[in-house]
């Protein structure tokens, strides 16, 4: 009798690219929710274009180029939610539509698609934005009060409760720092992310606020730096190889993010910060490998 | 004469924000061509010694004795005077031949069409307000590009691992790699001032 | 007891579908086979020459396969009877015995060394050699010549790796449990044979009874030692064994002697026992029939017996099931019912059909890097592969590769990393071979 | 590599060598009329030094000719820019440094390479015109793109406050990002020159 044949090994663990996905989507839940909650309407439009525009461009592009449909891996909704929280509520839906294709369509598909991207997409798609749309781009809203528009959401001070609960001008998924924390616990528990680049992205940022004068703990809670560190820092696909690596690349978006808000002329820096430290991750894993099992260190490098 | 805070603003802005090869696009060709880190770094010293000297001695020229003999609109051929002046001084005494594995007899010729860098050194070195800061726009435009051409060998290295589409492999990738990380430098424009 | 780690590792399986569940607690049956088919290479190594004629008549024990080269291992027949059929070597298949068993059970002359506590050291291993015995956990190295110590090595420790970390896998289990006197003496004779001072039976947490079995057998016995080991894959691989029990590793390319330390599988020092206090042969092992069987069991199977006779006896498969000799993480398949088990099967794991997954891109997550036991990063050397650059792939550890699996099980995308690191080793070594 | 490649592309004539060389260019071509001198200054440029070529190649001497390349090449340049400054000072000064780059680089990669200039000489003067206009057609066209979407005007012209340009496009990245497209929409119109700008 003639049996099946396959490699081994014959298990496989249950962890798959769109469960790890799936897991990415539910921890931005909350923050979506509470955003939602804090801005309204016009909030949940912004997620749902920039969503929808998102998919739509990576499933155009796959059936354009006949390369195999991989919409339903959900990284595509991952950086359209990405990008859509990291928006302000009053964002033209346009606006973050087109920012979503830009994600998808440059810095994602033009390099490969999935995986193949040096650059965090929903990042390069915000910092485009920033960019081309300024003003649009800075205009945040205060919950609740009609309209009060203020330039810069880290110059102002607010109670503690109101920057848990989210009650305080930003962008619609970076303004609950609760939420951010209940999504990373979440991120932790079904380990799809390591504490690695999180922790020491916000103790870069500590640290270089700290040298700075500044309050660390107030520059760790405005803006958008613990979204970021949370959601934007931990994509696979653009940060060092777990280790060491993960330490520096942390610690480096966190001190950049923080010289960028005192010294650059941008209100928030960790946009570029982290686009920043993306391109410098190859340079990273290139001086940063593991030892091998028999190996002495840097026996290998010729 | 010297600002400390101008010179800061200067060396940010040649390192990062006014970048040769990222906003200046003085150097795309070789700055985007090596995929191996430490051929891309050799050959980016190489080019980065001859643009910090070219621009030097451009400077050095133009503001010592073309505008005291108010003879300024010689400045373009001065520049590439003095990058074939830096480029053979280079060759005696550093071995760049070597480095840069040139053969060629017509080396000048070849390298210049290659990398607008070096006349864009010399060019920048001259236009600056005095020798000082042109001297200094070429040192650290230099290295600045060395960051560039480096930062890129790394992106490069990764992109040749990926299934990048047909028409979009090479120097048009390459393109948008140094587009995405211009536009991640931008975050540094207001840096020293 | 210290619970020593290794680097990365996964737990395939785990918690109480770990797959051993099934046979953990069945004793070890012996099963006759109607007739054998000896495969002359069960080893690592140039395959045996036979030295049968078909139609002569042999009895258990009797050698049949005599070893060729430095790394030959002699073979012997598993049943008494009649030899039915000599193949020689051709189209992949390899040389091969057939053996139809008479059923009288007729063993040959048995020449003992004596006791392992007090025969002469220098006879254990001819004795070993004779008895044609090769590591019984799968690789299948010549076990005489990991015993055999260049001049200038020393051996301060003999490891017995009772670790049994593959998956489904109770075979190793169920020998300690129910013969630990004659494990401990194969563990003392490669003690004297090397002059070690030190001996120690690692056993992974989840064997507690083989713990207390092994403690029990090494009561009294000076410098003999049992030590508990964490439950994770793949804490029985040589390289990670050492690195746990001896906090030390084995430098790269070189074997473990270079690192002072010898490893043997409990059932290869089972069979020491039995080469040196009874002059036996290797002809049987314990292997662990279990998956998608109507009966799982232990059995002690005669070597040379065929996967379909062994599986027909526990109650037969469907047809198109997948069969893998050995665990789920490195077990290769079965091609057909014929297959014969070996010297290195430690288990026969059925599986019903199904394709594997197919493969998509990778994300990057590392996740193969964290789990590698030997430090490498798998998703780097598989882009240099994938690109034809195999020697970036050499350079970045290709070669030092365990082909353990982790990184397949663990890959969210699914992608095949060990089978490719399994190909792109053959290619480099058939280069360096040209060279 | 780099030898190989600075002769090899003097050596074809196809439009993607001669935008490589141009490159810098893009930096300040952000509006109409900015590409439009930019691609007129290099056109005089590539011009003037294929015809300075012409006159004196028979008596430069065989080992100062790669000297001479660039020196004519230097000199073309800033015949063009000066004649730039004194015509539009204003845009020459936008331009900056640029103008001279351009002009020289665009002169230098037009013209025929020391060892093979015997065969070219002839008809390197038509040649020069030729690949100058097409030259200076596509930076005017970059230049408007890049003014319509990244400024929302046409040769200074705006049009109108309802419009919201993408600034990007006005500034480096963008810049980049279009030269990156625009080349490979150039290899997709000649797919059989596609290995020929391969080499950078």
């Amino acid at each position: 009798m003639k049996f099946f044949v396959s490699n081994p090994p014959h298990v496989l663990s249950p962890v798959t690219t769109r469960r790890l996905m799936l897991n990415v989507v539910l921890a931005l839940v909350p923050a979506a929710a509470m955003g939602v909650y804090n801005f309204g309407l016009p909030a949940l439009l912004v997620l749902l274009a920039s969503s929808a525009a998102a998919v739509l461009t990576e499933l155009l592009w796959q059936a354009c180029t006949h390369k195999p449909l991989r919409v339903d891996d959900l990284s595509a909704l991952v950086t359209g939610l990405l990008l859509g929280l990291t928006l302000p509520p009053s964002a033209p839906l346009w606006m973050a539509a087109a920012g979503a294709a830009f994600a998808i369509l440059v810095v994602k598909q033009f390099f490969g698609g999935i995986g193949c991207n040096f650059m965090n997409p929903a990042l390069a798609a915000r910092a485009m934005l920033l960019i081309s749309w300024p003003a649009a781009m800075s205009g945040y809203v205060s919950p609740g009060a009609d309209a009060v528009s203020s330039a810069t959401p880290l110059a102002q001070n607010f109670g503690w409760l109101d920057l848990f609960m989210g009650k305080i001008p930003g962008s619609i998924g970076e303004v609950s720092k609760l939420m951010i924390l209940a999504g990373l616990v979440w991120l932790l528990a079904t380990s799809t992310i390591s504490i690695r680049i999180p922790l020491s992205m916000l103790a870069g940022a500590c640290l270089t606020g700290w040298a700075l004068g500044a309050n660390p703990l107030g520059e760790v809670m405005s803006g958008g730096l613990l979204f970021a560190a949370v959601f934007m820092a931990t994509d696979y696909v653009t940060s060092p190889r777990p280790g060491p690596g993960q330490w520096l690349y942390g610690l480096g978006c966190g001190a950049l993010t923080i010289l960028m808000r005192h010294f650059g002329s941008y209100p928030e820096g960790v946009t570029f910060a982290i686009l920043t430290m993306n391109a410098l991750v190859p340079l990273i894993d290139h001086a940063i490998r593991p030892r091998i099992y028999g190996h002495k260190r840097r026996e290998r490098h010729a | 004469m010297i600002d400390g805070a101008k010179v800061l603003a200067l060396v940010f802005g040649c390192l990062l924000t006014d970048n040769f090869v990222f906003s200046r696009f003085f150097a795309e060709r070789s700055a985007l061509a090596e995929n191996k880190l430490s051929a891309a770094a050799r050959i980016g010293a190489a080019v980065a010694v001859i643009a910090a000297a070219a621009a030097i001695v451009s400077s050095a020229l133009y503001f010592f004795v073309l505008s005291p003999l108010k003879l300024t609109y010689l400045g373009t051929v001065t520049a590439v005077l003095s990058v074939a002046g830096a480029y053979y001084l280079a060759e005696r005494f550093l071995k760049v031949k070597e480095l840069l594995r040139f053969d060629h007899p017509t080396a000048l010729h070849a390298l210049i069409a290659v990398d607008s860098v070096l006349v864009g050194a010399a060019l920048l070195g001259a236009q600056a307000e005095n020798f000082l800061y042109g001297a200094l726009t070429g040192i650290f435009g230099a290295l600045g590009f060395l960051l560039a051409v480096v930062l890129m060998a790394g992106v490069r290295e990764r992109i040749a691992l990926s299934d990048v589409p047909e028409g979009l492999k090479g120097l048009p990738i390459s393109l948008i790699s140094a587009g995405l990380i211009a536009l991640a430098l931008i975050g540094f424009s207001g840096f020293g001032g | 007891m210290r619970k020593s780690r290794f680097w990365g590792g996964v737990h395939p399986l785990s918690g109480a579908s770990s797959g051993k569940a099934p046979t953990r607690a069945l004793p070890v049956e012996q099963f006759v086979p109607k007739s054998v088919r000896i495969p002359m290479n069960m080893h690592l190594g140039a395959p045996s020459s036979p030295i049968v004629r078909a139609g002569e008549r042999v009895k258990i024990g009797q050698l049949i396969g005599e070893a060729v080269g430095a790394l030959g291992v002699n073979v012997h027949a598993s049943v008494s009877g009649l030899v039915t059929e000599v193949r020689q070597a051709k189209d992949g298949e390899p040389a091969s015995v057939a053996i139809e068993n008479d059923f009288k059970d007729e063993w040959v002359e048995l020449h003992p060394v004596g006791g392992v506590e007090d025969c002469d050291p220098q006879a254990i291993l001819p004795a070993i050699q004779a008895a044609g015995l090769s590591g019984m956990g799968g690789a299948g190295f010549p076990t005489h010549v990991k015993m055999c110590i260049p001049c200038g090595d020393k051996c301060e420790m003999v490891i017995l790796n009772g670790a049994e970390c593959e998956t489904h896998l109770t075979s190793d289990h169920r020998l300690m449990v129910e013969e630990p006197g004659r494990v401990l003496k194969g563990l003392v004779a490669a003690m004297r044979a090397f002059s070690a001072e030190k001996g120690v039976v690692a056993i992974e947490d989840n064997k507690p009874d083989a713990v207390e079995a092994m403690r029990g057998a090494a009561l009294g016995k000076s410098g003999v030692s049992v030590m508990l080991l964490a439950t994770r894959y793949p804490q029985g691989g040589e390289k990670q064994l050492i690195q746990a029990v001896a906090g030390r590793e084995v430098p790269a390319g070189k074997l473990p002697i270079d690192a002072g330390v010898v490893v043997l599988n409990v059932g290869t020092a089972a069979a020491i026992a039995d080469a040196v206090e009874l002059g036996k042969p290797l002809v049987e092992r314990i292997v662990t029939v279990t998956g998608r069987v109507a009966h799982p069991m232990n059995l002690r199977v005669p070597i040379g017996t065929s996967v379909g006779e062994v599986l027909d006896y526990c109650g037969g498969v469907e047809p198109n099931a997948k069969v893998v000799l050995g665990g789920a993480m490195m077990g290769g398949c079965a091609a057909d019912s014929g297959a014969p088990v070996t010297k290195g099967s430690g288990g026969i794991v059925v599986y019903g059909p199904g394709e594997a997954p197919e493969p998509t891109p990778c994300i990057r997550c590392g996740r193969c890097a964290q789990v590698c036991p030997i430090g490498l990063v798998p998703y780097e050397m598989e882009g240099y592969i994938l690109s034809k650059q195999l020697h970036a792939a050499e350079e970045i550890g290709v070669m030092d590769c365990i082909l353990c699996g982790c990184c397949s099980y663990m890959c969210p995308a699914r992608r095949r990393l060990a089978p490719e690191f399994h190909d792109a080793r053959g290619q480099i070594q058939a280069e360096r071979r040209k060279k | 590599m780099h030898s190989e490649q600075g002769t090899a592309s003097s050596k074809r004539y196809g439009l993607i060598p001669l935008m490589l060389a141009a490159l810098p260019a893009l930096a300040v071509a952000v509006s109409g009329l900015n590409g439009l001198v930019i691609g007129a200054a290099a056109l005089a440029a590539m011009a003037l030094a294929s015809l300075l070529l012409s006159l004196v190649w028979k008596f430069v001497p065989a080992w100062m000719r790669g000297f001479a390349l660039v020196l004519f090449a230097a000199t073309a340049a800033s015949m063009a820019q000066m004649a730039v400054s004194v015509a539009l000072p204003r845009v020459s000064a936008a331009l900056g440094l640029y103008l001279p780059l351009v002009a020289f680089t665009c002169a230098l990669t037009g013209l025929p390479d020391a060892y093979d200039v015997d065969h070219e000489l002839e008809d390197s003067l038509v040649r020069a015109v030729i690949r100058g206009a097409a030259y200076l057609a596509a930076l005017t066209a970059i230049g408007c793109v890049r003014e319509v979407l990244g400024a929302g005007a046409i040769f200074g012209i705006s049009l109108g406050a309802s419009f919201q340009p993408m600034r990007m496009l006005a500034l480096a990245p963008g810049g980049l990002m279009l030269a990156g497209l625009i080349l490979a929409l150039l290899r997709a119109i000649q797919p059989k020159r596609r290995k020929e700008g391969e080499g950078a």
